[in-house]
């Protein structure tokens, strides 16, 4: 279902191609250092995204070294010039806001480390910029919204201003609503904090009591998502109420399929792939491969029927199920990993 | 003179006694009447507000608040002050689900643990408050970032939920039935964690009010000189407030862990500034003016009603923090100010 | 005297540092009895009572009980043992923000059943206190202090005491709780309960006691047996004459101006108005007992508690301080009586102490020049003679009298119209008492003191005329050369008639008018 | 008699005296011994670490917390306690960012925006404390949330960045040149936050060390009523404290916002705990025991160079709270223990 990555490495020609060449002297020494900034930590996505990138970290004999700013921006800047302080073979920011990092990154690319940023817009063309596609996100899960209500009919909507994704995801959202003007937002809610999914829940009961006729609730973070779920179904409303969230982890594939779950669709990236794609790129980065300068990872639709048809519990076996998950070919590395 | 003086003094006097038996009654009711009137607005202009279901989520939504502000309402009571209270909320999630999903250990044993957890911490607070002498709010304080930290060490800050991948093999274990109906089932159609939280503020009401501990607890609080002449242990009266402290942060851990059903890093964070804050708006229920379990739970559903009301309204999620604030500074207000009047 | 003995103490002596508090102090105390223990402040009569109550341990010497010898570890053993103590602090023995019923029961929360329903606790607190008549659901802080002290002492009465001992029990009772609260100690005592009873004020002493026993500094002087005799007592409270030190008399040669002028003033709310001046060059001198009024009146003066009623005015311009930081401004200094309470900031060294009021003046636009804080500190050091480490220790490593000497000190160091001071003579020794007072006498030559003292003979060496305050009403002003003891005690103790000369008799206050009671000395 | 007990007594508090000695010395010393030791250790196991570039990425990340520690320094000395510090923050940086962006002014007019709103939040502390004498801890926590929520609700819940649409148009403003260059410009390589941060510090050490104000201010938390009986107006001093606590918030919130680039909903709210432990960790240094600038600059540097020494030997992030909690508990321990000992 989803579209084949529109970008691939130029290194390497065909998709299928079996790594031929050399490890670099310094990646079989294992002397190189990539350093991780990453702005959260917390959260299903955050850690498999991390557990993703550790193992090509792993594959690739480097070394990872991880800070993350746990929602201080200050700080995730700050471990940024530090990396680059501490002479990195490459950094990798994860997230992040450009008007913060981006002193930083400039920092970087002065004293010539080469950089990987994901999901946050470097401001230099000299580092790779990887993003997964928000937009395709949003647009993939309220397809789902649209096919399954007609079109039409009450929802409430899951959103917190000032997370990039987000606010790229609520993009798509208000454009959906000028193109459907029968999908009518009742309520708007939303809270992040420390323990996300419990306060959207408790919200979102208030919600659904106060509007009886929703029938659908978009969710386009996980997080959200499990409140939004624990709500509906804490209120006995599983059979009218639908919800259609992003992103995906066991922990969510547990939710979507338990019995009488109302979370029926998610359109997610698999977050460890993207680690293990932005490790890749800093790698090829570090042994002076040619990188595209802009990486895409394009999102699938998981819906509850096919993740309870193929019997799927974790995200191990969904990217089994759905290889559009993995996409290996995006930067690919030449030489033969362990 | 006597008489003049006595005369123009009565006059004042009766003034003064009328304005301030108002004051009394502003002070002594003021808070009930301020929720009585929250709920009658809120009915009328929703009337999905007024419904048992809906009643039932806002009791659902204050249960956990309300279980840990009962737990720092006791530590208040011998003038002490458990600000690790979330700390341990946090630490308790993580202990209990880990001991489900990782050691695949039966709910009975994972609620032990959480409730050994909590002592634990109380312990760290006795061993800082009462032999280290350590002031209550600094050393609550230093628990706090130590508990913090060890809930993200014990799962090396990844959340713990089924099926989770430990040293690169799914964890074998998953939540209990039983376990997971703590927080998501219901007894006579009325919710677990709120029927744990009647239970629980049932027995610190009478702990506090009719118990010979519960005496001596505020009588440490009111002076500790005088009560430590008076007989009691005053040492282990202080153990006693934290301990109880640390068991009703360990019992909020258990629901919200069921209620979750995973054990998310982080999790007990939101719950110390909201338990701390419907402690402290308690105090000015029936003109208490000191930790009162009756008082603790007007003051979480106070902020319940607060939040679900004005979510039902569409007020929009960001006014929350700020109402919070205000009914908060408004109780606190209240309470210095007309008693000083009084 | 060998035959019932409860309790026996045998050569006590308790020293703090290098000041001896007691010096080998032995006295029996035999079932039935009531014995009055008096002496002036500081004379170690609170000591006395917290070796006996546990509170603090001697340095030497033993306790005995039954005959047996006994250590108590703390006030919970000498609890054990049968020892009821009311502290001088009532305060400290009420729970503030709990109820009188729950403050009555208090001892009860030690042990027991595990319920106390609110119906049980006033049982339990209308068996404590009998016909006390106190509204048993009132937070105890909202009491006046006198229900307070009834509680405490209800409480103690309750509580079986095999000794029972009064540390000042009527210091803030009227006579009616006064008489009631002797009546049930004289009905303790019947039951065989030795009591040790501590007042300042005789006449309760004379009615009530078997025994007393006076201390002087640290030392018992002397014993007296009912029927007492008043004279005698104070003779032995205050001590031979030599210890009065030079005695001024008359007013100094040139009587300055009026400084001071205070009209309609009280000392206490409910008190009778009354009106004073004090003149340049002059030492006036206030006394009174425990609760006579002394402290609230010169906090008055000084603006550290509002007027109650009337005006002051200083050098002929409306006085109206709302604070002490006005009361500095307008050239008025108050060292006030507690000095811990009042005066001490805990860690600070002596240079701190001495500079803290006149910090605008140890620098320039705002930073502080050490040196010239320090040659302060020296000045005052050596002017008093403060024995100790010097300017920059700590003031908790001076003895209790050097510590006074430097918290009274400290505002001599200003240039001051009027100086108050309220018994700047607590805890100081002999020789210190002798430096102040010769340094506030050569002060005096500029500005115009008011010292209060409840020991008169403090005020021998210092004092030209002497106001006495009794239960907030001005008993009586005597000019210092008629203000025998004699006299003092009388008017202290509210003993009319022993003809005092000028106005200041008792009664010869202007009811009704709140006008101006003009001093005696004019 | 007396000889023989005065003999036996020598000897024991001689030893008592040497060992209270040694003790005195640990309260001193031991904290810096600690931070020394932990530097060596850094440098030797990281050559990285002891460069002149990681020396200011370390003062760069102890520069904003520890201007935020130095005002609640302040707010302790008269014995308050100024938990709103880290809302004063985050409610300076939507400020700051609103006016620029937004309103599209001056960088200096954002600059005096935002002291002002640290000056209105130190003017509700003040009203709340020193006019309705609720206690600090209580009502300054009653201002956290409300600032909190109001740093929410101007702008609807939404972090201001350049370009973000207001009302369907983008926000006229940017951040100006001058005014980023307070957060990422450099003074001869020294960073403008650092610059700022030693500054303040030096300003407060010299206002809490040799100003009469300082004096006043200790004297009110060593004993009010003492001080008050000295001819200080204590109101007026209290009003002080928060007034600077206030300020110190604004300009580390306005550092912030150059920092960041942007107005971050919530970006004040990390730094109360950590300025708070920095504080409450300065009361060990030097023996100080009692809130002082050059303690609370050194507890700053201690959690910066803990934190930035574990995050360059790759420990793990989640490792960090805990050691911050272990920091704060030890030198708690120290303070109090020791103390009692001496
Ligand atoms: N903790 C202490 N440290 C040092 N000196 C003390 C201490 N307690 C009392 N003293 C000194 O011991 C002496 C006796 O004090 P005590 O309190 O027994 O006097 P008192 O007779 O009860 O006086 P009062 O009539 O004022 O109550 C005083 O000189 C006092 O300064
Ligand atoms: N310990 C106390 N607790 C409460 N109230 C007290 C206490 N001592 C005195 N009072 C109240 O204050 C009034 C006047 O006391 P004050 O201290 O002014 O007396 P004083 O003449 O200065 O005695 P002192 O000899 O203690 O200085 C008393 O009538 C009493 O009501
Ligand atoms: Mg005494
Ligand atoms: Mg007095």
């Amino acid at each position: 279902a989803a579209p084949s990555a529109p970008s691939a490495p130029p290194s390497s020609s065909s998709p299928v191609a079996v790594p031929t060449g050399a490890v670099p002297a310094e990646f079989a020494a294992g002397n190189v250092r990539i350093a991780l900034v990453r702005q959260l930590s917390s959260g299903d996505y955050f850690e498999q995204w991390l557990a993703g990138a550790q193992a090509e970290a792993e594959a690739l004999n480097v070394k990872l070294e991880v800070s993350s700013g746990d929602g201080n921006n200050d700080k995730q800047a700050l471990n940024l010039e530090q990396a680059v302080t501490a002479k990195a073979d490459a950094i990798i920011v994860d997230h992040g806001f450009a008007q913060t990092v981006q002193p930083a990154i400039k920092k970087a690319v002065a004293a010539k480390v080469p950089l990987v940023a994901f999901d946050v817009d470097p401001g230099t063309p000299e580092a790779v910029a990887l993003t997964q596609d928000d937009h395709q996100i949003a647009e993939q899960a309220l397809g789902a919204l649209k096919a399954d209500t007609g079109g039409s009919g009450e929802v409430v909507y899951v959103y917190v201003a000032g997370f990039a994704p987000l606010d790229r995801r609520n993009e798509t959202w208000e454009q959906f609503k000028r193109d459907n003007p029968g999908i009518k937002q009742v309520a708007q809610i939303g809270v992040v904090n420390s323990s996300t999914a419990a306060a959207v829940a408790d919200q979102a009961k208030a919600a659904l009591q106060a509007h009886p006729g929703v029938k659908a609730i978009f969710a386009p973070y996980d997080e959200f998502a499990k409140g939004a779920a624990l709500a509906v179904k804490e209120l006995g409303l599983a059979g009218q109420v639908k919800i259609y969230g992003a992103d995906v982890s066991t922990a969510d594939i547990g939710v979507m399929t338990e019995p009488n779950s109302p979370w029926v669709a998610t359109s997610a990236t698999d977050p460890a792939n993207v680690g293990r794609i932005a490790v890749r790129a800093a790698a090829l980065l570090v042994a002076g491969e040619q990188v595209d300068r802009a990486l895409t990872v394009p999102p699938s639709l998981i819906t509850q029927k096919g993740l309870r048809d193929a019997g799927i519990t974790g995200v191990e076996q969904l990217t089994r199920a759905f290889p559009a998950l993995t996409t290996p070919e995006v930067a690919r590395v030449p030489w033969p990993a362990s | 003179m006597t008489g003049i003086a006595s005369g123009v003094g009565a006059a004042a006097s009766a003034r003064r006694r009328a304005a301030s038996r108002a004051a009394a009654l502003a002070y002594r009711y003021g808070l009930l009447g301020v929720l009585a009137v929250m709920l009658v607005l809120f009915s009328l202009l929703r009337p999905a507000f007024a419904t048992y279901p809906n009643a039932l989520v806002v009791l659902q939504s204050v249960a956990v608040v309300g279980i840990v502000a009962l737990g720092v309402t006791v530590s208040m009571t011998t003038g002490g002050f458990d600000l690790s209270a979330g700390a341990c909320v946090g630490t308790v999630v993580m202990v209990t689900a880990l001991t489900m999903v990782r050691f695949n250990l039966t709910g009975g044993t994972a609620i032990v643990a959480g409730l050994l957890t909590g002592l634990v911490v109380a312990g760290v607070n006795v061993l800082l408050t009462v032999v280290a002498k350590v002031p209550d709010l600094v050393a609550t304080l230093g628990t706090l970032f130590l508990f913090q930290g060890l809930a993200l060490i014990v799962t090396g800050g990844q959340s713990v939920a089924p099926g989770m991948t430990v040293d690169g093999a799914p964890a074998p274990g998953r939540f209990t039935e039983g376990f997971v109906w703590l927080g998501s089932g219901t007894i006579v159609s009325v919710p677990v964690p709120v029927v744990v939280f009647a239970l629980l503020a049932a027995a610190v009401y009478v702990l506090l009010n009719h118990t010979r501990w519960g005496r001596a607890l505020y009588a440490i609080g009111g002076n500790a000189e005088a009560a430590r002449l008076a007989g009691i242990r005053v040492a282990r009266y202080r153990a006693l407030a934290y301990a109880v402290s640390g068991v009703c942060a360990a019992v909020a851990g258990i629901l919200l862990t069921a209620r979750l059903g995973r054990g998310d890093v982080g999790a007990g964070d939101p719950y110390l500034l909201q338990s701390v804050a419907a402690a402290l708006i308690g105090f000015a229920v029936l003109g208490a003016n000191r930790p009162n379990a009756l008082g603790t739970v007007v003051g979480a559903l106070f902020i319940g009603v607060a939040i679900n009301g004005l979510t039902m309204l569409n007020a929009p999620y960001y006014a929350q923090t700020f109402v919070q604030g205000a009914l908060l500074v408004g109780a606190l207000v209240t309470s210095y100010t007309l008693r000083r009047i009084r | 005297m060998a035959g019932v003995v409860t309790f026996a103490v045998t050569s006590v002596s308790k020293a703090y540092g290098a000041t001896t508090a007691l010096s080998s102090v032995s006295l029996d105390l035999r079932p039935g009895e009531i014995v009055g223990l008096i002496g002036t402040n500081g004379a170690g009569k609170s000591t006395l009572i917290k070796i006996l109550s546990g509170a603090t341990a001697p340095s030497s010497g033993t306790l005995s009980f039954d005959g047996r010898p006994v250590t108590f570890g703390g006030p919970l053993d000498a609890q054990a043992a049968g020892v009821q103590t009311v502290h001088q602090n009532i305060d400290d023995g009420v729970v503030f923000g709990a109820t009188v019923a729950d403050n009555l029961t208090l001892d009860t929360l030690a042990g027991g059943g595990w319920f106390r329903t609110r119906a049980r606790v006033r049982t339990a607190a209308a068996a404590v206190a009998p016909g006390l008549g106190l509204p048993l659901d009132a937070p105890v802080e909202s009491l006046p202090a006198s229900a307070r002290q009834q509680i405490v002492i209800a409480r103690a009465l309750a509580r079986r005491a095999r000794l029972l001992i009064l540390d000042e029990p009527t210091s803030t009772l009227s006579e009616v709780e006064a008489g009631a609260l002797a009546a049930r100690v004289r009905e303790a005592a019947a039951t065989g309960v030795s009591v040790l009873y501590v007042s300042h004020r005789l006449s309760e002493i004379e009615a009530l006691c078997d025994r007393v026993l006076v201390l002087r500094d640290g030392e018992l002087v002397a014993a007296f047996a009912a029927p007492l005799d008043r004279a005698a007592i104070v003779a032995a409270m205050l001590g031979p004459a030599a210890d009065l030190g030079p005695t001024r008399t008359g007013l100094p040669a040139e009587p300055g101006q009026e400084v001071l002028v205070a009209d309609g003033v009280r000392a206490v709310r409910g008190g009778r108005a009354f009106g004073f001046q004090v003149r340049a060059g002059e030492v006036l001198g206030v006394t009174g007992l425990v609760g006579a009024g002394k402290t609230e009146l010169l906090e008055q003066l000084g603006g550290a508690r509002p007027l109650v009623s009337g005006s002051l005015s200083l050098g002929g311009v409306p006085y109206e301080p709302k604070d002490p930081h006005d009361a500095i401004a307008a050239g008025v200094a108050l060292a006030p009586e507690e000095r811990a309470a009042q005066s001490i900031v805990p860690g600070w060294s002596v240079r701190a102490h001495v500079t803290l009021p006149w910090l605008r003046r140890h620098g320039r636009s705002g930073l502080l020049a050490r040196r010239s804080e320090h040659a302060a500190a020296r000045r005052v050091i050596e002017l008093f003679g403060v024995r100790g480490p010097g300017p920059e220790a700590p003031i908790e490593s001076l003895s209790g009298g050097n510590q006074q000497k430097v918290v009274v000190g400290r505002w001599l160091a200003g240039d001051l119209r009027l100086l108050v001071l309220d018994e700047p003579f607590r805890g100081v020794d002999v020789a210190a008492r002798a430096d102040i007072s010769g340094v506030v006498r050569e002060r005096a030559r500029r500005t115009a003191v008011v010292v209060a003292s409840s020991d008169p003979q403090e005020l021998h060496g210092l004092a030209d005329r002497v106001l006495v305050l009794h239960e907030g009403d001005l008993a009586g002003e005597l000019p210092i050369a008629d203000a025998t003891p004699e006299r003092l005690t009388a008017l202290m103790s509210g003993t009319p008639g022993s003809g005092t000369p000028g106005s200041g008799a008792p009664g010869s206050g202007i009811p009704g008018s709140g006008a101006t009671e003009r001093g005696g000395a004019r």
